[in-house]
């Protein structure tokens, strides 16, 4: 039993802004760091407030035994969040949930829009060269982690929507070209939900296998109180799947978008 | 070390602090946290004849100081429970709990039914879900109906049969009554509180079902309130429940006549809650030389 | 510069936000901070026939994000306010609601009675008040009784009238019916739930009256709920009340379906709130480009 | 209409510890000393609470522009204002309620006990030597503000319950001896219910006025809500005062302990 292990509080090592409301804590969390995947996600405390705040787990460094969140402020919560300073503690629970599939020598375009492009880094790291990484945002103050995703070795390329950085356009333009070179093995994303639409049905008209990740308003974040839920498809009948704990990664053809 | 041990409707639990139904799943999803063992029980998620999709998302609004839902009894119906669910905690070394849910009493009666012989230790017989249209809460919030429940369902089993009440209602105590005449061994309440949460920048409820279930210590004075007035009404034990978090919280419950507490979204901020309750309840009562927690049950003094 | 006036039971208000009865005194106590001339309106305390000494002390508890009160409506009487109290607020520019409570039906028409032709603008009917033996909240949880006194008030009194409703039913929707057939021209909710808290310690309740109304942010979910069921259930407008706090909380009171706002307990915490409301609507009406807050009135969309 | 002028937040300059759980705040707050009245007091907000805490006024200084005020914690409203530290800011609104009746050239007692002794050192400063202070503790461990109160040139007497600081037992006895040697215009006290009993009684037996401070829970601290009663009579009449807005300070005569 590792009973209180995860209810440590963690300290912030190192925080950042890196754009206008949104920033990037480090955190000293060994234990965490140990166990967690790229994909899953940590349920923060914000002070004041009752319900935690889900937020992924951008980078992991098992060596130095930190893990990295970046956030955006987007409601009270986060607002809370984001006054926290270096050295201030953080309440925590993590490694939550499930990654995306990582596989050994296989080529893979990783797909992230806007808040949705944290999590794709630590897949970037362990692809390095075998990946691409396709990032999208809404104008060129909101770009983060190019230079993050450059340093993984992968190839990198980056669209707004009004053209104010990379290209204009969405994710599924750059994405159907990578496609359409052939020879990609899996396509991960995550991102507001009509670009993962968008995503799962380029994926699926290449027939390259998909793996989306999910957001939805959540309570426990173990999968015990069935909050959080998305349609999702199971021997050919609908349910409810839970995205803390059956996601928030899903295999594309599981979940109705 | 005091003696935390309760019992209940013929049950005896090892300490007072239960997991509420639909805030535990069916018992395994805080193992990693601590083994169920260590609990005076668990009341294990709202179980249906048949198993139901429950309501689309969103199906939770944060709340000052709690939170609302609205799931809607989403389950994999009672053949499922028991065959899938039920098995793999039955072996566990605390009381089992179903609590069962439906939309009519021939539901309730056959869910229960099927729960005979299985290794379900007590019933709560959930006629307080407000977040299904049909039933649940309609079946609760009047006597007569809430009584011809219990009566069905008190025919149709032999455990130990505990009915949860509403909070929305004109008078919870003549509810519990009601229940009590008609063979219930217990009841636990509160259920949550309707609740509503508007997102102003969309104009929406938050919450795809409009309205839900309030929980979370803003509803603890309420609850402690009605377990007061109910536990006053009844000769059977009353199962506290509403925004219990901390071991005070609990304790205040018990003086205000409950026999046992059940601890629901406390646990969504703080996984560990029920532990923490289980050890603070210990030291305090050894602090105030205590022997034993059955002596606080229904302690209070009013004026 | 939004326009902020809303009309309600014929009466205008130049903006939607009224301190709620039992938290402003008689109109006097906040002056040091602004004055009344900035609110739309000001529920004055509740006031019975004859003088009322109130529940002795403690008469308030602390609650996660609230509070319990019992002060069990002390008043001067209704021919003291008359002499004493309304003439020093008589002449301010805003609009006067007298808030009238009783024991007993004819109390009510009497107190009314007197009211005719004096300064008071509008009445408040509070048949809902928990901190009472007789009268108040049993009156408002029965449709039939509450119909009765909006009745017998309603011929007592030319001036508009609006009842004020008891969260403590099983059905606030129909109470609000019952009323409205018998004449209130508006209705104000939501009064106080009734809670309780006791001192583990001493294992008193904390309140004298073991009792008390909640009041505070926790239960604005509830109000909320509250005031969109009764504003989809009758055609008179609504004023909402419960638990507001920030400016967002008024809107989503207004969108949920009230006409205008009252602000009680925040007021306890932050004196200046029911003026911070006001300037906080004004900005955000005029960011979102509406030019009216009464387009926001009931704006919400279900699902 | 001085509108916002009492809603600030106000600086802690400086911070002490006087006995265990027993902390003294200086606070900047130059509008609020100039008008502040010894037996007034703050309704202090503490952090995660709904409701304000009301604290006695404990020394005023308009030329340094700060108050203080001496707390005890009792519970998590004060535990949570014992954590802020020099440099903090905290919430009050003040001055509120009446004060004491400062007597020029009038002889007079000044009788605290135990955390309700703060107050009387306000006061003590306003009569100096025309002053006797008596205060009384549990226990020395619980003595506090001894030095400040002789610094203001009063006579000062000390007793606590167990004998281990001053003369053993409740401050009605020294009281007694100090009316008896007669020539004493007023008793002015603050402290527990039933030690204020005792000091009504034996100013009533020595015909010398008294006034008492008196503790309530309070919502507003203003007088709007009515939830600090305290039986008091009028004309003949029993009836609830506010303690907040009638008092804390009353006439003894007109309150029912
Ligand atoms: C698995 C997962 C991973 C996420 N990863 C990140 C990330 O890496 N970086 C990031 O900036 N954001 C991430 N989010 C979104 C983040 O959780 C929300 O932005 C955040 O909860 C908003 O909280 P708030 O208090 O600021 O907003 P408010 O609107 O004030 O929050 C009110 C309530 O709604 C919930 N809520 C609101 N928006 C969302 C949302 N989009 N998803 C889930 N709950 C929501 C809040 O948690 C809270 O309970 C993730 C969400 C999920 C489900
Ligand atoms: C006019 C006045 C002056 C005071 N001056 C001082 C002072 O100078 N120094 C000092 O240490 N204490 C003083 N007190 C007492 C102080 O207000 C309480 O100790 C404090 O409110 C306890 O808060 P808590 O959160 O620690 O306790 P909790 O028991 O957690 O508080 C719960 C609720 O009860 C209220 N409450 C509890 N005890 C009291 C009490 N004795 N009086 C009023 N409200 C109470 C709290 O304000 C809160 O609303 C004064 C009280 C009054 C009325
Ligand atoms: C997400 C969620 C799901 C719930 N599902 C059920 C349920 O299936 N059956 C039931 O009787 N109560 C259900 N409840 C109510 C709780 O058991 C409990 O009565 C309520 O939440 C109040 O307690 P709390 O404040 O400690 O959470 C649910 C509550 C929550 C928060
Ligand atoms: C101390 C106190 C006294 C109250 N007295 C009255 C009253 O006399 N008449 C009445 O109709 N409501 C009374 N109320 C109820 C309020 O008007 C209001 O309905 C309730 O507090 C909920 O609003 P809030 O959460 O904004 O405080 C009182 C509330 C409080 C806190
Ligand atoms: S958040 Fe509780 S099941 Fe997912
Ligand atoms: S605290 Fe409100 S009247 Fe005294």
């Amino acid at each position: 039993m590792d009973q209180n292990k995860r209810l440590e509080k963690y300290r912030i090592v190192r925080k950042e802004t890196l754009a206008k409301e949104c920033f990037r804590f480090v955190i000293r969390c060994p234990d965490i760091a140990k166990k967690a995947q790229a994909g899953q996600f940590a349920h923060v405390r914000a002070d004041g407030f009752f319900l935690r705040r889900p937020i992924s787990i951008c980078e992991i460094d098992r060596e130095a035994g930190t893990v990295t969140l970046v956030f955006e402020v987007r409601g009270e919560g986060t607002k809370a969040l984001s006054e926290l300073r270096e050295g201030d503690t953080v309440d925590m629970l993590a490694p939550l949930g499930n990654g995306f599939s990582l596989l050994p020598e296989k080529k893979v375009i990783l797909v992230g829009g806007g808040i949705g492009t944290p999590p794709m880094l630590e897949c970037a790291k362990f692809y390095g060269k075998a990946a691409v990484v396709i990032t999208g945002f809404r104008s060129a103050s909101a770009v983060i982690l190019q230079d993050d995703f450059k340093r993984t070795g992968a190839e990198t390329l980056l669209c707004t929507d009004d053209g104010t950085a990379g290209e204009k356009g969405f994710v599924t333009e750059p994405l159907r070209r990578v496609l359409e070179r052939g020879g990609i093995d899996m396509v991960c994303a995550c991102g507001p939900n009509g670009m993962l639409k968008g995503v799962v049905s380029l994926a699926k008209e290449f027939k390259v296998p998909c793996e989306v990740s999910l957001e939805e308003r959540m309570g426990c974040g173990v999968g015990a109180c069935l909050v959080c839920a998305c349609k999702s498809v199971k021997d050919g009948e609908e349910y409810y799947a839970r995205v803390c704990k059956d996601g928030p990664v899903f295999k594309a053809e599981e979940v109705t978008l | 070390m005091a003696d935390l041990s309760v019992s209940m409707a013929g049950i005896s639990f090892k300490n007072p602090i239960i997991p509420a139904s639909g805030t535990f799943g069916f018992g395994r999803e805080y193992l990693d946290y601590y083994p169920v063992s260590v609990l005076g029980g668990m009341s294990l998620k709202g179980t249906t004849l048949h198993r139901r999709a429950g309501n689309p998302p969103p199906r939770i609004a944060e709340a000052p100081m709690g939170m609302i839902n609205s799931v809607g009894l989403q389950n994999p119906g009672v053949d499922y429970f028991l065959s899938h669910e039920l098995p793999k905690v039955a072996d566990e070394d605390t009381v089992i709990i179903a609590n069962i849910a439906g939309s009519a009493i021939e539901d309730y009666v056959e869910s229960v039914r099927k729960l005979e012989g299985s290794a379900v230790d007590m019933i709560e017989l959930n006629i307080s879900c407000p977040n299904v249209k049909m039933g649940g809460a309609a079946l609760g919030s009047n006597c007569t109906s809430a009584g011809e429940a219990t009566k069905a369902v008190r025919k149709a089993t032999s455990k130990p049969l505990m009915v949860k009440l509403s909070p929305n209602v004109t008078d919870i105590s003549e509810i519990a009554r009601a229940v009590e005449a008609e063979g219930a061994d217990a009841v636990s309440l509160i259920n949550t509180p309707i609740g509503m949460r508007i997102d102003i920048r969309t104009r929406r409820p938050v919450l795809h079902n409009n309205i839900g279930g309030m929980s979370g210590p803003a509803i603890f004075p309420l609850a402690v309130r009605m377990v007061w007035q109910v536990a006053n009404a009844v000769k059977i034990p009353v199962s506290g429940i509403g925004g219990v978090t901390t071991f005070q919280d609990a304790i205040e419950m018990m003086m205000a006549g409950a026999t046992t507490v059940q601890v629901g979204a406390a646990m969504f901020q703080n996984p560990m809650a029920p532990v923490e309750i289980i050890d603070g309840m210990n030291h305090w009562l050894d602090e105030q030389n205590i022997s034993s927690v059955r002596e606080i049950i229904g302690s209070v003094q009013p004026w």
